[in-house]
């Protein structure tokens, strides 16, 4: 699987995240969304995304979902509302994060 | 895709999935009889009485053959089953006089029905070669032939006491074999192959180094990977569970290991760890010959030397380690001896042993 | 596409026991994929190793978990089996199916998936076995318009269990099922929306005897009993006296002798202050013995496998609680247990390792419950006792 | 200083130390008995009789003490004696006839005979206030008003089994009390106050770091001193034992804690440690009577329901912990809970217990 | 100088138990010393605290162990204890003392320190309690004119001690004395000299009565034992029995139930190959019952106080070992054990912690010793099983 | 106690240890090694006091005595020879480190 963004072509494993998360930027993201049959990236999703990125640059995780929802203000719920399929899957694959792993 | 699912709308209501015995009697069970191997037989305050027959299962199971079982549901029992928490079927009849004819055709297709009382369990099991990504031993194919092998004792209810027998295909214990009278465990033996390229892409380094319950992994900041030192590395597979590339399957080291002793009840003597009887068994597909071998001797010797009603460890506690060791001919390495956090409180601070 | 030979998984046709290869080439006649997957699993029988990719992050909308995903590194090789996800469908309460139910079950995964199963899986789902990332929706979309939602999976709550209890079992101490039922809905939303440092589990046993091993394969461990005597009735003793059930020999193994039996009179005497309500007598003379009539669970804490820390056997948190719908006082418990680990565990910390790290003090006071002696085997050997700054005089 | 000791020489011979009769019989005694409280009689392989006469002693002694029971050894035992193993003192006696005198004469004086069989033994116990810097608490006045209280238990042999008790000032435990029926150990109950300026200049700062069994300390390169995190601090003091800059004594904090159930022999059940009964009594110098009246009341409540032979351990082994907690009147605290190292086995992971 | 009252330690005078206050005073008036020590305790007794100062290095030439350097905090005030060191004297084995030699020891102790002394201290030694820094060589030179020598301090061996063994009873299974004395003479320079990590203990008991409790305070326990059979003299059951000696009820407390009576030919009969040799027959009918005729010990180690790691009870290392001079197996298993935890241990590291540390797989195949069941109560739980590079395939 | 040092006053404790470890140099080490009764501080001396002081200042804990014999190559009796009470009580105290504690 590959995206193409602005020439670029951005590569996917199975699951649709990106294979080399350093090619990220925000068209990439827009790009990633579509994948995730979000058609548009509103403020709000910039927020959860904007964390995502900034929790994982300083502490190289992703968040904890409790820290996410404390931090975003976001309930849970309402995140699935920005992303359907959820924080891990949609969320951090959008922000161009690697794929959670283990714990399933 | 059109029709959106509703969500969190939970199981079905199990009232609704009851025979209509069980409704009238529900919480109103009087005693309970052991009528033969493989069926049960339970009696009401107000005398109703129902039967159970128990057939094993290899678990996995075919849609084919789920639905061969409605057909026979319906036949003997008012269209109801259940399935148990060692993935057995259970028919559930009111009229004893079909008993026999359910029993005949059920057999009749190969499937026994037994595992009731003191007898062998079926065996609990996990996904191996099946489906998971981080075996170490099948699952299913370990199962078959340790069943074939001790079928009888599962058609049978006299032994000692019940034998719960389980197997887990890797260290995170899916089975949550750990309290099994006899435990069939996956172990890897060799330190994770580490692939940097992978792991600087796909994993989260912290995340990594906290993985190691022996501290054994450092980050590699040059490489934006790890480095795992190899003499702390026992080969738990964490690591890999949380990155991908730090692969720790080895066909040529990966195998069994056999654990004796735990139990879950209260019954008697409380809940207890299976301890560690055979460090070590190779992978021998397709009958995995020196596995079943090794779980029949343990079995026999059970059999012929534990008293009435005790479990394994029941019996292994009373004759003691030593002479467990001695009789089953298994030797003693230091594989057996704990290494790791709660170590100190298993070693033998006396001078009570046996010769 | 000519049928492959499988020399190796052939032999496991063989035995009396019913053989899973068996219940997979019914389905390989229908399903490439199973085929294909017949023939994978031949590979990892010559290779002695798995053919299954780590990970995979799939699932449906709306929820965390419920799906595993699963990729086979030899996907051109086994195209069919290249996506093989298994999904996880939450059962009735006590495993029991009325058969329409599980015909419709079987119609949905002969539609959309491979046509294989486990019934059940270790936690106690309906594992659907493998099918690919487009079927994962739709194949939803069915089971939810038939009634079945999925289970858990990643770091949420997963699928309460429970022992098959009042539904058929004399020595049930409350009704297991409904509550395993009532837990399920009420935290519909920890169930599927992972929000947790890691997994958390409850099953759930009416007595003793703990049929689904509760104590070790759950984090929190509901098990029955009772608090007051043992029910005894004398006419059913002397029935088995006279059938020749050696009544002396099976109270022998009593673990703390506290029970006789009067060869005179042929009765069973117990001294109830001294019965740690092991079963065992109840077990053994059913018609005789029978558990007491004030009825509940002791509430353990902490079970699982032995990644990270060990294993652990879950151990009393609350020595006796009545259960009653709807289940206030335990809904109550769990949520502050949930909340505290919530707030501190580490990431994949169970919350037993969690309660290691911090001991049971702090537990047991930020959780608000008492200490009970019941709680440990032993009290504390070492001398490193924590003093809570109020309890001792400050005199800086 | 002219005379230059010779070094390494090692003790005086023991063999030139014994009494005739020993020497005589070495290894080659046949069996003992118990003639009364306080007098054992062993039996020899050619028939030869030695009487032990055993006296009480509050350990610390002065020369002219000893000297005193010097004069006695010469005058009943042809001049010899022994000290035990519980700091008491034995006269050796070959003729049956001088015990009573023996007895009388030491009796006259205030030391008491008794101690054998199945008595309460002689209290071990360390250092206190007399000499250590650590102590928490005081051990000489500690054991002499518990030995007051408990005098005719020493005197008598009647108890269930024997008895013993023990006392350490502090937790580095020089009377290795963790293994007694009745442990009483002196604890701190507050964070070590640092000195800062002693700590820089008188301290090993990795070692005292290292020194902390929880990780409490960290350095304070600043100060070149260190840091301790308060929360995690179980005042064990080992700290200070390296460290003269963080003294740990606090005189409105400190206290005992007491200690049930351990033993050493490998008598029937196995050595085990002792487990923590009450938390903590304050001090309570001189006659530290809420000390004593805790331990009579944990002795009589053994002597009234342990069956014979069950030492302190094995009584509560068999009712059980939550019993025993009950029986005693004593509150079961978030204290007794283990929150070290080997915690989660101490857990009781069973439904199995009493009401 | 007045004497000083002192209203709290004279309540220490009164009661039954003879009184360690009367033992100080009866020096007091000799010794200066005495009296200021006295009057310093009773300031502890107001104070509630200790009024001694942290450590003090003191010694005499040659040695870096024997003595414990000590000084008062309120040293201007009480002078005579401003320095108040101890002395611990190695004592003979077993702790026997012709009256002569005891009476020398009290002459050097009175000539140069204060006359009291603790007898015996918690390890072994006897301690002289308290002189100043001026006297310790002098007393450390009388001590050995007169064939006496410091015992263990500091980070050596300790002062070896054993129990009456054979010298005085009949349980004995090898020569507990001579061990002893035999070990301390040949391990002089260890015991004298500091030179390891930390301290190390060794006690010696001559059956598993173990009356020196070695399993809690030593780092290596030898506790003697036997492998044949339990000697029994039936003739002697029987006097036992015509004297009314509830053998039955004694013989119920077995721990392995291998031992029975038959009432009716007043014998005795044991199963010897379940017997655990826990002694509690033979101790209950020594007329009767022997110790077998193949003695020797069971060696343990890693036994200690709880600082840092817990307490530890020592473990078995060796289940059977003859013991008979010179000792030559057991002095060069000491070595190894030495020699390794030197070469590993962190500084106040006691070497069951090492081993704990280490994990007993490499603490045993280091020092050479073959892994026996006998080694544990239990064997491990938890599948965190290392291999030695030697027992895998190697496949790079 | 005190001494005196090239008119420097050395602060000694009850056990003849340096209060103030910083004021040490080669004369207060001779001064000090008159107190142990070693008059003259050879080669050999300076070779275990030197090696004492670098691993002190390396490590900021006195070496163990294992390495100290390893290290300058005397065993424990030469080291007692050349400092009549020991390691720990002759050589770190004329080495200028602090007085050891514990474990006695
Ligand atoms: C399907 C199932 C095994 C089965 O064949 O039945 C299963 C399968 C997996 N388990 Fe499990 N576990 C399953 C029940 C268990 C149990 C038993 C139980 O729940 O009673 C345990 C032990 C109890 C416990 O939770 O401690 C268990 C302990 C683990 C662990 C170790 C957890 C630990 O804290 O020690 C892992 C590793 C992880 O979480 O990353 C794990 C991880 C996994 C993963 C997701 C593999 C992984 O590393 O990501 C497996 C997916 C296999 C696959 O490809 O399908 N699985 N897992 C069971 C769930 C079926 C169901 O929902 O009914
Ligand atoms: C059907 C089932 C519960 C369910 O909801 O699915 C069940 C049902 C009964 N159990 Fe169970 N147990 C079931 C799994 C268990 C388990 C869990 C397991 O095996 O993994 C345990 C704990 C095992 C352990 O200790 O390791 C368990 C420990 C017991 C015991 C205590 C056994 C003992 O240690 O003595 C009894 C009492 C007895 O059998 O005397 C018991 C008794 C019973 C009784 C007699 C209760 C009753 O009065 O109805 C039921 C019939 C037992 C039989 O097979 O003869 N059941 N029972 C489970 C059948 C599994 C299977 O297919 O084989
Ligand atoms: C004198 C004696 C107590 C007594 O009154 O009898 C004693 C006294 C001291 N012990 Fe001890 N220990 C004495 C036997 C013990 C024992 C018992 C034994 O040897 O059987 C133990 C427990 C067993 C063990 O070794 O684990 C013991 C465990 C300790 C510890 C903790 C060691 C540990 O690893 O946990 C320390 C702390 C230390 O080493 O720094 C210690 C430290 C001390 C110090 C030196 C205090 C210190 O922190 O520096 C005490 C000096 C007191 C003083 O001023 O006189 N003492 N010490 C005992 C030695 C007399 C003798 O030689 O006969
Ligand atoms: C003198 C002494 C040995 C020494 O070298 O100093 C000694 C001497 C004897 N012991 Fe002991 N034991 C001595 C300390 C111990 C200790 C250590 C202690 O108390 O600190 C123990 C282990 C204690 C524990 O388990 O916590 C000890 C556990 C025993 C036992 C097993 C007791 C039991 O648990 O049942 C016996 C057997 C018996 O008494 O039946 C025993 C038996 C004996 C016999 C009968 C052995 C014999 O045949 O001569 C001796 C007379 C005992 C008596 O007092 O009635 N001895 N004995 C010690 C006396 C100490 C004192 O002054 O009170
Ligand atoms: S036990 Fe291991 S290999 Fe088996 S299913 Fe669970 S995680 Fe996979
Ligand atoms: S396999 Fe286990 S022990 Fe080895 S490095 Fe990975 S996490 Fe650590
Ligand atoms: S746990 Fe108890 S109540 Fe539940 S099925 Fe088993 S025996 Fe019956
Ligand atoms: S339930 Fe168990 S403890 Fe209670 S009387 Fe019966 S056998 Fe004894
Ligand atoms: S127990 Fe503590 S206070 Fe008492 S003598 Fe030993 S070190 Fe000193
Ligand atoms: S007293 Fe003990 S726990 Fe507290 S800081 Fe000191 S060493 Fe650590
Ligand atoms: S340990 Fe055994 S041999 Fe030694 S004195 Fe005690 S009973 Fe006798
Ligand atoms: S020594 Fe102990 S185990 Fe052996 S027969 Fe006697 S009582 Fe039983």
């Amino acid at each position: 699987m590959a995206l193409e963004v602005n020439g670029k072509t951005i590569e996917l494993d199975e699951d649709g995240f990106m294979v080399d998360p350093d090619l990220w930027d925000e068209d990439v993201a827009v790009a990633l969304a579509k994948t995730e049959e979000i058609d548009e990236l509103t403020e709000d999703h910039w927020k959860v995304i904007n964390y995502l990125r900034d929790y994982y640059q300083q502490f190289g995780i992703a968040p904890m979902i409790r820290k996410v929802t404390k931090s975003t203000g976001f309930k849970l719920k309402e995140i699935y509302e920005l992303f359907p399929s959820g924080p891990a899957k949609g969320a951090c694959k959008v922000a161009g994060l690697p794929k959670p792993t283990g714990c399933v | 895709m059109t029709n959106v699912a509703k969500t969190d709308i939970g199981p079905p209501l199990y009232k609704d999935q009851l025979p209509e015995i069980i409704k009238n009697n529900y919480g109103q069970w009087k005693y309970h009889e052991h009528v033969k191997p493989g069926v049960l037989k339970h009696v009401a305050e107000n005398g109703d009485e129902l039967y159970t027959v128990r057939v094993g299962s290899p678990r996995l199971l075919s849609v084919e053959t789920l639905r061969w079982f409605a057909d026979l549901a319906d036949k003997y029992c008012d269209g109801h089953l259940r399935f148990t928490s060692r993935h057995n079927v259970e028919f559930l009849l009111t009229d004893a006089s079909k008993i026999d004819a359910l029993i005949e055709e059920v057999e009749a297709e190969g499937w026994p029905v037994g595992g009731t009382g003191n007898s062998l369990k079926n065996l609990i099991h996990t996904q191996g070669w099946i489906h998971c990504h981080s075996a170490a031993i099948d699952a299913s194919g370990i199962v078959k032939s340790v069943m074939d092998d001790l079928y009888d004792y599962f058609k049978k209810d006299d032994l000692p006491a019940k034998l719960k027998i389980s197997l887990a295909c890797c260290l995170n214990m899916c089975g949550a074999v750990h309290c099994s009278d006899i435990a069939i465990l996956g172990i890897h033996r060799t330190v994770p192959k580490i692939n940097d390229e992978e792991v600087s892409k796909a994993c989260e380094i912290p995340n990594v180094v906290a993985s190691c319950p022996t501290g054994a992994i450092r980050p590699n900041p040059k490489k934006k990977s790890v480095t795992i030192n190899e003499e702390k590395c026992m080969y738990c597979g964490n690591c890999f569970t949380v990155c991908p590339g730090l692969k720790i399957m080895d066909p040529d080291n990966d195998g069994v290991a056999i654990f004796v002793g735990g139990k879950t009840s209260n019954a008697r003597s409380g809940p207890r760890f299976s301890r560690l009887a055979i460090p070590f068994i190779p992978n021998e597909p397709p009958r995995w010959d020196s596995t079943v071998k090794a779980i029949r001797n343990l079995v026999e010797l059970w059999v012929e030397n534990a008293r009435p009603g005790e479990r394994y460890g029941e019996w292994i506690e009373r004759i003691g380690w030593e002479k467990f060791f001695d009789m089953a001919g298994l030797p003693f390495t230091d594989k057996h001896i704990d290494d790791f956090i709660f170590s100190v409180p298993t070693f033998r601070s006396t001078t009570q042993f046996k010769y | 596409m000519a049928k492959k030979k499988r020399p190796l998984l052939d032999q496991l046709k063989e035995g009396k026991y019913p053989s899973f290869v068996k219940e997979m080439e019914k389905m390989a006649e229908k399903k490439p994929a199973v085929e294909d997957h017949l023939n994978l699993l031949e590979r990892s029988y010559e290779d002695k190793t798995v053919h299954w990719k780590h990970g995979g992050i799939v699932g449906v909308r709306g929820y965390g978990g419920g799906v595993i995903g699963r990729y086979s590194d030899l996907g051109d090789e086994f195209p069919n089996v290249k996506e093989f996800h298994t999904m996880r469908v939450n059962q009735p309460s006590g495993w029991f199916y009325s058969t329409e139910t599980l015909r419709k079950l079987c119609d949905i995964w002969e539609k959309h998936g491979s046509g294989i199963t486990n019934m059940h899986g270790a936690t106690g789902d309906a594992i659907l076995l493998g099918t690919t990332t487009e079927h994962l929706q739709p194949c939803f979309d069915d089971l939810s318009a038939n009634g079945f939602d999925l289970g858990g999976s990643g770091s949420d709550l997963r699928t309460p269990s429970a022992c098959v209890g009042p539904a058929r079992c004399e020595h049930a101490c409350f009704d297991s099922l409904d509550l395993c039922n009532h837990l399920t809905q009420e935290y519909q939303d920890e169930l599927h929306r992972p929000m947790w440092p890691y997994k958390f589990k409850i099953k759930i046993s009416a007595c003793p005897n703990d049929c689904v091993s509760s104590i070790a394969r759950a984090d929190m461990s509901i098990i029955g009993t009772w608090r007051d005597e043992i029910r005894v009735d004398q006419d059913m003793v002397k029935e088995y006296a006279n059938n020749g059930k050696d009544i002396e020999g099976i109270l022998a193994s009593c673990p703390t002798d506290c029970i006789s039996y009067d060869t005179e009179k042929k009765e069973i005497n117990i001294d109830n202050e001294n019965c740690v309500r092991c079963m065992h007598c109840i077990n053994k003379l059913p018609k005789a013995l029978r558990v007491g009539k004030e009825k509940g669970a002791t509430i353990l804490l902490g079970g699982k496998a032995p990644i990270v820390q060990s294993a652990f056997l879950s151990w009393v948190i609350v020595p006796f609680m009545k259960l009653e719908s709807p289940y206030d006082e335990l809904k109550d418990l769990l949520e502050r247990i949930w909340d505290w680990w919530d707030e501190h565990a580490k990431v994949r910390e169970r919350v037993g390792e969690l309660i290691y790290r911090k001991g049971m003090r702090v537990f047991l006071k930020e959780v608000g419950l008492e200490p009970d002696a019941r709680m440990v085997k032993y009290p504390r050997a070492n001398p490193y006792i924590f003093w809570w700054p109020e309890e001792v005089q400050q005199n800086d």
